[in-house]
C-alpha cells in the first residue's frame, strides 16, 4: 500500500501530507472536533495537514475537494462527511490512486468497508439511545415530550431519531407532541420552543435537543414561560460542550450526552499504523461519556475542552 | 368628472399590497384560533410578565422588521443586500465579545451596541462604496460581503458561539412594556425614525426617483452615489441592531446560523409590502406587515405542528396564494380598467 | 450685417466619430464581449496561478475532473442564463435539483426503467419551471419571490418525498450515466476523463449558444433583458418567451438533477442548498448583467468553471483556517469582480 | 384629387378609453384607406397616442369596434397587430439599447436559413431598409446606444419599412428630425402610399401635414372632431377645430421676432476653451454672455447635443476649460453643473428626463430638491406653488400634479420638465428639442417663456431642428457639423434657415475639395 512518499505536495521534504476533507464551521462541537485534529497532526509530529472545509455544508464541495487531494496525490485522506451517501466513486478512486481514506465521525452508506480503511467515530445511535434511557429511568410514569430536531434529512439527524426512537417508540407512556427543525440555532429552538409550549399549554415535561445549543435555546424558552427549567420541563442534550455543561450544572439541563470530539491521537495512530502497512479495525468506536447530574457536570468542567 | 364608486374604492383597496397581506396575517391567526380557541390570549405570567402567542409573534418579527426596513431602502435604489444576515451576525458577535469582557453595567451594555452598530455601518459602507463608485451590481457587491461578513464574526469570536449574561441587554430582548415586548417596541420605533427620516426628508423621493430611473435622475442633478452609500449604510446598521436584538435574546451568538438566510426572509417581507425588486416606489409600512405575516407565518407551522419536512412547502403555499391575490389579474376583476399596456407594477 | 467668426479648428476631414468607430471596427472589438472575455483570461490565469504555486493542477485528471465534477453545475447556470438575460431571476433550481433526483431515485427503485425515470426527473424541473413562468407571466409576481416561493415548494416536497438518503439500485443502468469514461490512462489516476454527463452538459451548452444567437425566440430573450416594454411593442412575443425562459431553466435544473444522481448515485433531500446562489455567481462572474441583456451562455461556463477551480486551489492550499473560509472564498470573487471590472474598463 | 371609393382597411367606430380618473377616448371613429397618408390631429394630451395603441393592441378598449379589411378583430397585444399587417413607429423610441443597429431594424423579422438566423442578411438588410432613410453609412453591427435620439427614431421607422405592412403608423416621427430627414421620410412614404399601404400620421408641423397628407382626423379632448379631405380645411379653421380658440392669436406670438438686438455684457458669462471630448467634440470655443439666446444648428448627429452634455457635465470633458463668471469650473456632473446654475433639458424625455413612476409635482420639484440635497425637504406648500405654477405656465393637462407623470401625453411631459428646469432659478438653461412633441399653441408659450428667460438676463442656449426656431429666437447661432463648430452668426434680417443651410453645404464642398 501506498507509501510515505507518495510523490504529494512537493516542497514539505519528507512530511506526509494528509488531505483533510472537512466540514467546516458547523457548530461547537465541530470546531473542537476539527481543532484537535489539526493541533495532532502538526509538522512536529512530521504532517503536512492539507485542509479542506465544506462550503456551505454543501456534500458537492467536499467531493470536489477529495477529488482534488486524488488528483495531486496526497498520502492519505481524512474524510469527515457532511453526508454518508455518494461516495462510492470517489472512495473507489482513492483506491485506484492508492490513497487510503480514513473516515472522522461520519461513517459512509452503504457501508462497504473495503472502500476505506477505517472509521473513527463516537456512535450516534449510542449516544442518542443513552439519552432516551436516561428519559425512560427518569419519568417512570412516561412523559409528553417534544423533539428540536437539525435540518430534515441530515443524517445525523436521522441517527440520533433512530436511536432515540428505538428505546422510546418502545414506551407507550411516553407522548411524542412532535418535532421540529430548529436548525440547529439557539435562537430558532427558542422561538420554536414558545409555540410549542404556548400550543400545549405548558404541558411539556421532556425535551430533547439534538445538539447542545438548540437545547440552551429550549431552556431560555421555558424560563421566558414562567417555568422551571429542570423542574417543570426537563431538557436534554447531545454533544457535552462547556456551556451545555455549565447549564447542567446550574440545572437548566437535566441530561447531557457527550458525543466526544477529541479524537484526533486514536487518527494520528490509526494513519501511522495504515502508513506503515499494518491493519486496523474497521470501526474504531470513540467512548463517549455521559452526564446526568449537575455534580458530574462539575467534576468535567474544569478539564473540558470544548 | 367622476365620482368614485363603491366597486373602486375595493379596486383600489386592493390594489395596496399592505391590505393583502393584513389580510394573510389575519387568516393565520384564525386558522390557529380554530385550532386553539384560546392562541391569541395574553397572560400575565407569575414571573410578572404577559406571555402568550401575540407576544411571541411581535418579538420573533422585530430583528425581521428591522433588517426589512433597511433593506426596503435598498431595494428602492434597485439594489439588494444580500449581507443584511452577515450584518446580523457580525452585530451579535462585537455585542456578545464586548458583553462578556464588560462588567454587565448598562454603560457596557450601550458600549457594545455602539460597537456593533460602527462596525455594521463600516460592512455598509462597503457595499454602498463598492456600488456606487466601484459601480459593482449589487447582487454581486454584498453575496461577497455576505460570505466575507460571516467570516469575520467568526474571526471575532475565535469560531465559539460566544455567551455573555447582562441585565440590561437582557431586558431590552426580552423584556416586556405595558405588555409590549420591548424589542417589538424598539422596531416600531426604528420604523417611525425611518419613516421620519425618509419621508419628512427629501431622502425617499431622491431614493425612488434614483430607483426608477438612475439615467434620468442623474440628469436631474441627483447624487446617486452618496445616496447609494447612505441606504446600504443604514441597511448594514438596522443589519447590526437586528443582530444584537436577536442574539441578546438568548444571549448568545451562533456565529453559523444567526441571521442565516433571514436575508430571503426579508427581501420577501419587502415584497410582501409592496415594494418591487426592480426599484422606485416602497413602502415601509408595507415591509414591516411583511415582516409581522412572516413571523405569524413561521409561529403557525410550529402551532399547528406541521412536520420539518412539509413546513417549506406550507410556506409556499401561503406565499403563492397571496401572490396570486396581490396579481394585477385578480385585481383587474375589482377594477374596471383592463390595460394591456406592458406594466410595470406600481404601488401607492 | 452678419459677422462670421470662423473657427481656427474648423472641419476636420475625416470627422472623429467616424474615424472611432472605424477603429473599432478595424480592431474587430464588441464592447458587449469585454466582461467575458475578461472572465475567460482570468479563469485562465487562475490556471496557471494555480500551477506555479500549488502544482498538479495543468494536468489530466485535475482538469478533466473540474470538467465532470461542474458539469451539472454548467447545465444549471446555463439554464439560469435564460433567465438572467431576459432580466427574470431563477432561485428555484437548486431545490428542484433536490426534488427531481430524490423522486427519481424513488422511482428507479420502484421499478421504473431509467429511461423512464430521466423523462419523470427532467419532467419534474419543467414542472416547477412551468409553475415559476405562470406566475410571473400570468399573475405578474415579481420573478424573485414566484421562484422563492418554488424553491420551498420543491424543497418541501423533496422533504415529504423522503428525508433519508435514497440510493440508486447497484445494478441500475441510470449508474452508467455517471461512470466516467477514461480516454487516456495516464500513470495512477492522471487519466483524460469524460463521462455522459459532461458530454450531456456540452451538448446543453452549444444548444444554449445556438438558440441565443441564432434563434428568433433567443434574440427576444436579450431584447427583453434590454427593454421589456420596447420589446413588447416591437411586436415581439414577449409573453410566450417570458414563460419559455422559466421552463427552460426548470427543465435544465431537471438535466442537471439526471447528471448529478447519476454521478453520486444516491438522491437526498438537502441537495443543492444554496446551489441557485452559487449558480448565480457562475452567471454574474461569467459577465452576465443581472439586469439583463448583456451575457453569454459561454460567460456561465467560465463562471462555473471558476467557482469550481476555487475550489480547488482552496483545497490545494489546505491551510485556510475554519473561520477564514468564507472570508476567503468572498476575498477570491471580490479580487475577481474587481479585475474585471478594471479590465472592462480600460477598454471601454 | 379624386379619390376612387375604396373600402378602409383599417376602420375603428366609437373607441372608447378611460384611465382612471381620466377619458382618453370618447367614442372616436377613424377610418384608413389603402393607399393615403392620413393625419391625426390634436392638441397635446388630445388621445392621438393612445388611440393608436388602441389600434396596435397596446391596450384594450372599453367600448367600440375595430375592423381591419372588413372583419372585426380582436387585438390581444402589439404581436397580434403585427400579424394582422399593422407596423406601427410610437411616440416614444422604443429600441433595445443593449442590441445592435441591424438587430434593432430586424427584430421579430430576422432573415433565417436552417441553421438559424442569418446575421450576414440580417445586416444587408437593415443596411438597406437605413438607406432609404439616408442612414446606408451607419454601422449596423454597431450598439444602438452610440446613436443620437433622432438616429434611433429613424431607426425605428427603418424597423416599420422591414415589415412590409398594409398599415403603417407613425406617431409623431418628425418630432426631431432636421428638414433633410422628414424630406426623406416623407419621400419613403409617398412610395409606401403608392404601393398600397395605408398610413397614419401624427405631427404637430402643420406644413408637414398639409405637405404630405391625404385626409385628417381631429381630435379633441378625446373627442373626434371631424373627417376631412385636405383640400377642405384651411389652417386656421383646422387650429381653431383643435384649439378651441382663434388662431390669429398664435401667429401673432410665433411670428413674432425679437426685433434688436439686446445689450449683452462685453463680459461672457461662461466661457468655454478648447472643450473637447473624444468621438464627440474636437476642440471648441463658445461664449455665453448673461441676457442672451445662443442657437445651435446643425444637421442629425452634427454633434449639438453632444457639445451641450459637455456644458452641463453630462460626458466629461477629455481638454479644454470653462470659467463661469470669468472663474473656472470643474463640471465633473451634472449635481456640480446644477450648482452652478447650469440646467440642461435634454431631448430624450423618455430615458434623461422624466422619472415616470414619480409624480407631476414630483418631477417638478426634483432637480430643485437636488440642489438643496436631501436634508432641506421643500415644504409641500412650497412644492404645491412649483408645481401649480408650471401647470399654469405651460397649461399642462390634465392639471393633476398627482398624476404619474408616465401617464401624461408626450407633449405634456415635456411641458413639465420644461417647469422642472425653470423652477431651480437658472442663470445657463441649455435646451435641446424642448419643443418636441408640443402642439402648435404650446409651443408658442415655450418660445415666449425663452425670450422672457433672456429678457431677465438669463443665458439660453436653444437647440432645435426646426432651423426656422432657431433663427427666430437666437441672438448668435452656432453651427456644427461633423462635431465641430464651423461658424458662428450675429443674427440679423440676413440670417434664415436657408443661408445656415447653406454654410453647412459650403462646408461639404471646401471639404470636398481638399
Ligand atoms: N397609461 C395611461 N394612464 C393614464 N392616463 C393616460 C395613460 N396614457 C395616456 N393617458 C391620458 O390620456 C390622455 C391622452 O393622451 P395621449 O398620449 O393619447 O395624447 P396625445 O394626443 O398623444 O398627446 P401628445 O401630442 O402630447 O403626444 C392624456 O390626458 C393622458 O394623460
Ligand atoms: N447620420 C448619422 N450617421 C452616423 N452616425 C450618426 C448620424 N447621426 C448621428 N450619429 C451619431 O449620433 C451621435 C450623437 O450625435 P449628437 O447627439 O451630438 O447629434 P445632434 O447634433 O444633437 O443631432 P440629433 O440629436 O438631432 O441627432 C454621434 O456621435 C454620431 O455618432
Ligand atoms: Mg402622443
Ligand atoms: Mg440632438
Amino acid at each position: 500500500s501506498g507509501g510515505g512518499d507518495g510523490g504529494g505536495g512537493g516542497a514539505e521534504g519528507d512530511l506526509v501530507t494528509v488531505g483533510f476533507v472537512a466540514v467546516g464551521p458547523e457548530g461547537a462541537w465541530r470546531e473542537a472536533n476539527e481543532a484537535n485534529i489539526q493541533e495532532t497532526f502538526t509538522e512536529d509530529a512530521g504532517y503536512d495537514l492539507r485542509y479542506a472545509p465544506a462550503t456551505n455544508l454543501d456534500q458537492q464541495s467536499q467531493i470536489d475537494a477529495f477529488t482534488s487531494f486524488v488528483d495531486e496525490g496526497v498520502d492519505v485522506i481524512l474524510l469527515s462527511a457532511t453526508e454518508g451517501s455518494g461516495w462510492e466513486a470517489s472512495l473507489e478512486r482513492a483506491q485506484e490512486a492508492e490513497i487510503p481514506v480514513i473516515l472522522i465521525d461520519r461513517g459512509i452508506e452503504p457501508n462497504d468497508d473495503s472502500l476505506y480503511a477505517t472509521r473513527i467515530a463516537p456512535d450516534n445511535m449510542v449516544v442518542s439511545e443513552s439519552v432516551a434511557e436516561w428519559a425512560v429511568s427518569a419519568f417512570p410514569e412516561g412523559a409528553n415530550y417534544f423533539v428540536l430536531e437539525g435540518p430534515a434529512g441530515v443524517s445525523v439527524v436521522n441517527e440520533r431519531n433512530e436511536g432515540f426512537q428505538s428505546v422510546i417508540g418502545e414506551d407507550d407512556a411516553f407522548v411524542s407532541l412532535g418535532a421540529q427543525t430548529a436548525n440547529w440555532s439557539t435562537e430558532e429552538a427558542r422561538s420554536v420552543m414558545e409555540t410549542v409550549l404556548q400550543a400545549n399549554d405548558n404541558d411539556v415535561q421532556f425535551v430533547f435537543a439534538q445538539n447542545d445549543e438548540m437545547g440552551l435555546g429550549a431552556v431560555q424558552a421555558v424560563e421566558a414561560a414562567g417555568l422551571t427549567p429542570g423542574v417543570d420541563v426537563q431538557i436534554a442534550t447531545i454533544d457535552g460542550t462547556r456551556p451545555a455543561l455549565e447549564a447542567l450544572a446550574a440545572g437548566q439541563l437535566s441530561f447531557v450526552a457527550e458525543y466526544n470530539p477529541l479524537f484526533g491521537e486514536t487518527a494520528l495512530e490509526a494513519v501511522e499504523t495504515v502508513l506503515d502497512g499494518g491493519e486496523v479495525d474497521s470501526y474504531i468506536i470513540v467512548p463517549s461519556e455521559t452526564f446526568d447530574s449537575p455534580e458530574a457536570a462539575e467534576t468535567a468542567l474544569p478539564d473540558r475542552q470544548f | 368628472m367622476t365620482a368614485t364608486t363603491t366597486r373602486e374604492r375595493l379596486g383600489a383597496l386592493a390594489s395596496t399590497p399592505l391590505v393583502w397581506g393584513l389580510v394573510a396575517i389575519v387568516v393565520l391567526l384564525a386558522i390557529n384560533s380554530l385550532r386553539d380557541p384560546g392562541y391569541l390570549g395574553v397572560e400575565l405570567a407569575e414571573s410578572g410578565r404577559l406571555t402568550g402567542n401575540p407576544i411571541d409573534i411581535l418579538r420573533t418579527a422585530a430583528p425581521l422588521l428591522m433588517i426589512a426596513l433597511g433593506m426596503t431602502l435598498v431595494v428602492a435604489t434597485g439594489g439588494i443586500d444580500l449581507s443584511v444576515g452577515s450584518a446580523m451576525v457580525i452585530g451579535g458577535a462585537v455585542s456578545m465579545e464586548m458583553l462578556q469582557a464588560g462588567d454587565g453595567s448598562v454603560g457596557s451594555a450601550m458600549a457594545a451596541l455602539g460597537m456593533a452598530l460602527l462596525i455594521t455601518a463600516v460592512l455598509g459602507a462597503i457595499n454602498g462604496l463598492l456600488v456606487a463608485f466601484v459601480g459593482l451590481q449589487p447582487f454581486i457587491t454584498t453575496l461577497v460581503t455576505m460570505l466575507a461578513g460571516r467570516g469575520l464574526a467568526k474571526v471575532i469570536t475565535e469560531g465559539q458561539n460566544t455567551s455573555a449574561s447582562n441585565e440590561a441587554f437582557r431586558w431590552i430582548a426580552n423584556g416586556t412594556v405595558l405588555g409590549a415586548p420591548v424589542v417589538f417596541l424598539i422596531a416600531l420605533a426604528i420604523l417611525v425614525i425611518v419613516v421620519v427620516l425618509v419621508r419628512t426628508t427629501a431622502l425617499g423621493m431622491l431614493i425612488e426617483s434614483i430607483g426608477i430611473d438612475p439615467k434620468a435622475s442623474r440628469m436631474a442633478g441627483i447624487d446617486r452615489r452618496s445616496l447609494l452609500v447612505a441606504v446600504y449604510v443604514i441597511s448594514g446598521v438596522l443589519g447590526g441592531v437586528a443582530g444584537v436584538f436577536a442574539t441578546g435574546s438568548v444571549m448568545t451568538v451562533d456565529v453559523s446560523n444567526t441571521g442565516l438566510l433571514l436575508e430571503l426572509d426579508a427581501i420577501l417581507a419587502v415584497v410582501v409590502g409592496g415594494t418591487a425588486l426592480t426599484g422606485g416606489r416602497f413602502s415601509l409600512a408595507g415591509a414591516a406587515i411583511g415582516a409581522l405575516l412572516i413571523a405569524t407565518l413561521d409561529k403557525t407551522v410550529v402551532f399547528l405542528g406541521v412536520s420539518s419536512a412539509a413546513t417549506p412547502a406550507f410556506k409556499a403555499v401561503v406565499i403563492v396564494a397571496l401572490c396570486l391575490l396581490q396579481s394585477a389579474t385578480i385585481r383587474e376583476r375589482l377594477s374596471r380598467v383592463r390595460l394591456r399596456a406592458p406594466r410595470r407594477e406600481v404601488t401607492a | 450685417m452678419t459677422t462670421t467668426i470662423e473657427h481656427a479648428q474648423a472641419a476636420p476631414t475625416p470627422p472623429w466619430h467616424r474615424r472611432a468607430i472605424e477603429r473599432a471596427r478595424r480592431r474587430g472589438i464588441d464592447v458587449r464581449t469585454l466582461p467575458t472575455g475578461a472572465a475567460g483570461i482570468i479563469l485562465a490565469v487562475m490556471l496557471v496561478y494555480g500551477e506555479i504555486a500549488y502544482g498538479q493542477v495543468l494536468q489530466a485528471s485535475t482538469l478533466s475532473n473540474l470538467l465532470i465534477n461542474n458539469a451539472h453545475f454548467v447545465i444549471l447556470a446555463v439554464g439560469l442564463s435564460f433567465v438572467i438575460l431576459a432580466g427574470g431571476i431563477d432561485l428555484s433550481v437548486g431545490a428542484v435539483i433536490a426534488v427531481s433526483s430524490v423522486a427519481g431515485v424513488m422511482l428507479v427503485g420502484a421499478g421504473w426503467p431509467t429511461p423512464l425515470a430521466i423523462a419523470a426527473m427532467i419532467g419534474i424541473g419543467t414542472a416547477f419551471g412551468t409553475a415559476s413562468g405562470v406566475l410571473v407571466q400570468h399573475f405578474g409576481v415579481q420573478p424573485f419571490i414566484a421562484t422563492l416561493a418554488m424553491m420551498f415548494l420543491a424543497r418541501g416536497l423533496a422533504s415529504m418525498l423522503s428525508t433519508t438518503p435514497q440510493r440508486l439500485p447497484d445494478d441500475s443502468s441510470f449508474r452508467l450515466l455517471g461512470e466516467p469514461w477514461k480516454l487516456i490512462d495516464g500513470p495512477r489516476v492522471n487519466d483524460l476523463m469524460a463521462s455522459a454527463g459532461l458530454v450531456v452538459a456540452v451538448v446543453v451548452v452549444v444548444v444554449a449558444a445556438i438558440v441565443l444567437q441564432r434563434t428568433r425566440f433567443g434574440r427576444t430573450v436579450y431584447a427583453i433583458g434590454g427593454s421589456e416594454s420596447s420589446a413588447a411593442l416591437m411586436g415581439l412575443r414577449v409573453p410566450r418567451t417570458k414563460l419559455a425562459i422559466y421552463v427552460i431553466s426548470g427543465t435544465l435544473a431537471g438535466v442537471a438533477a439526471v447528471v448529478y444522481t447519476a454521478r453520486l448515485g444516491t438522491a437526498q433531500n438537502i441537495t443543492g442548498m444554496g446551489w441557485e446562489l452559487t449558480a448565480i455567481a457562475a452567471v454574474v462572474i461569467g459577465g452576465t448583467l443581472l439586469t439583463g441583456g448583456y451575457g453569454y451562455v459561454v460567460g456561465s461556463v467560465i463562471g462555473a468553471l471558476v467557482l469550481g477551480l476555487m475550489t480547488v486551489l482552496i483545497t490545494r492550499d489546505g491551510g485556510v483556517p475554519p473561520e477564514m473560509t468564507t472570508i476567503i472564498t468572498g476575498g477570491i470573487l471580490f479580487v475577481f469582480v474587481m479585475l474585471q471590472r478594471a479590465v472592462v474598463r480600460r477598454r471601454r | 384629387m379624386a379619390m376612387e371609393p375604396r373600402p378602409p382597411i383599417v376602420e375603428m367606430r366609437g373607441i372608447t378609453i378611460e384611465f382612471p380618473g381620466v377619458k382618453a377616448l370618447d367614442g372616436v371613429d377613424l377610418r384608413l384607406l389603402p393607399g393615403e397618408v392620413h393625419t391625426l390631429m390634436g392638441e397635446n394630451g388630445a388621445g392621438k397616442s393612445t388611440l393608436i395603441k388602441a389600434l396596435t393592441g397596446v391596450y384594450r378598449f372599453q367600448e367600440g369596434e375595430l375592423i381591419v379589411a372588413g372583419e372585426p378583430v380582436r387585438l390581444d397585444g402589439t404581436a397580434s397587430a403585427q400579424a394582422a399587417g399593422i407596423s406601427t413607429v410610437y411616440q416614444e423610441v422604443n429600441l433595445c439599447e443593449n442590441l445592435s443597429i441591424g438587430e434593432n431594424v430586424m427584430l421579430g423579422q430576422e432573415p433565417r436559413t436552417r441553421l438559424g438566423i442569418d446575421w450576414r442578411r440580417l445586416h444587408a438588410l437593415a443596411s438597406e431598409a437605413l438607406e432609404a432613410l439616408g442612414l446606408g453609412d451607419l454601422d449596423t453591427r454597431q450598439s444602438l446606444s452610440t446613436l443620437s435620439l433622432a438616429v434611433q427614431q429613424l431607426v425605428a421607422i427603418s424597423r416599420a419599412i422591414v415589415a412590409n405592412a398594409k398599415v403603417l403608423i407613425l406617431d409623431e416621427p418628425t418630432s426631431s428630425l432636421d428638414a433633410n430627414e422628414v424630406a426623406r421620410l416623407f419621400a419613403v412614404m409617398r412610395d409606401l402610399r403608392d404601393r398600397g399601404v395605408a398610413i397614419l400620421f401624427v405631427s404637430h408641423f402643420l406644413e408637414q401635414v398639409y405637405e404630405i397628407s391625404d385626409r385628417l382626423t381631429v381630435l379633441r379632448n378625446g373627442r373626434h372632431e371631424g373627417e376631412f379631405a385636405i383640400d377642405e380645411i384651411d389652417r386656421s379653421a383646422l387650429i381653431s377645430l383643435m384649439i378651441g380658440k382663434d388662431a390669429d392669436t398664435l401667429d401673432a406670438i410665433a411670428q413674432k421676432r425679437e426685433a434688436a438686438p439686446r445689450e449683452v455684457d462685453a463680459e461672457p458669462l461662461l466661457r468655454a476653451r478648447g472643450i473637447a471630448r473624444r468621438g464627440a467634440i474636437v476642440p471648441t470655443d463658445l461664449e455665453l454672455h448673461a441676457g442672451e439666446v445662443l442657437g445651435f444648428a446643425g444637421l442629425l448627429g452634427s454633434g449639438r447635443t453632444e457639445l451641450a452634455r459637455l456644458l452641463y457635465g453630462a460626458d466629461r470633458l477629455d481638454a479644454g476649460t470653462i470659467e463661469l463668471h470669468g472663474r473656472p469650473v470643474a463640471l465633473t456632473s451634472p449635481a456640480a453643473a446644477l450648482r452652478h446654475r447650469i440646467v440642461f433639458s435634454s431631448e430624450n424625455r423618455r430615458d434623461e428626463g422624466i422619472i415616470r413612476d414619480l409624480t407631476v409635482r414630483e418631477n417638478v420639484v426634483l432637480a430643485v430638491q437636488a440642489k438643496r440635497g436631501w436634508l432641506r425637504r421643500i415644504a409641500t406648500s412650497q412644492q404645491r406653488t412649483l408645481v401649480d405654477d408650471c401647470i399654469a405656465r405651460f397649461d399642462v393637462r390634465p392639471a393633476q400634479p398627482e398624476r404619474r407623470i408616465g401617464t401624461l401625453s408626450g407633449g405634456n411631459q415635456q411641458k413639465v420638465l420644461l417647469g422642472r428646469w425653470l423652477a431651480t432659478d437658472p442663470e445657463i438653461v441649455i435646451l435641446d428639442e424642448p419643443t418636441r412633441g408640443i402642439d402648435v399653441g404650446a409651443k408658442a408659450d415655450i418660445q415666449a417663456a425663452v425670450l422672457e428667460l433672456a429678457s431677465r438676463g438669463v443665458a439660453v442656449i436653444f437647440i432645435s431642428s426646426e432651423l426656422d426656431e432657431v433663427v427666430r429666437l437666437s441672438d448668435r447661432i452656432v453651427v456644427l457639423k461633423d462635431h465641430a463648430v464651423i461658424a458662428t452668426l450675429e443674427n440679423g434680417p440676413d440670417v434664415t434657415s436657408e443661408t445656415i443651410v447653406a454654410r453647412i453645404a459650403d462646408a461639404d464642398a471646401q471639404e470636398e475639395a481638399a
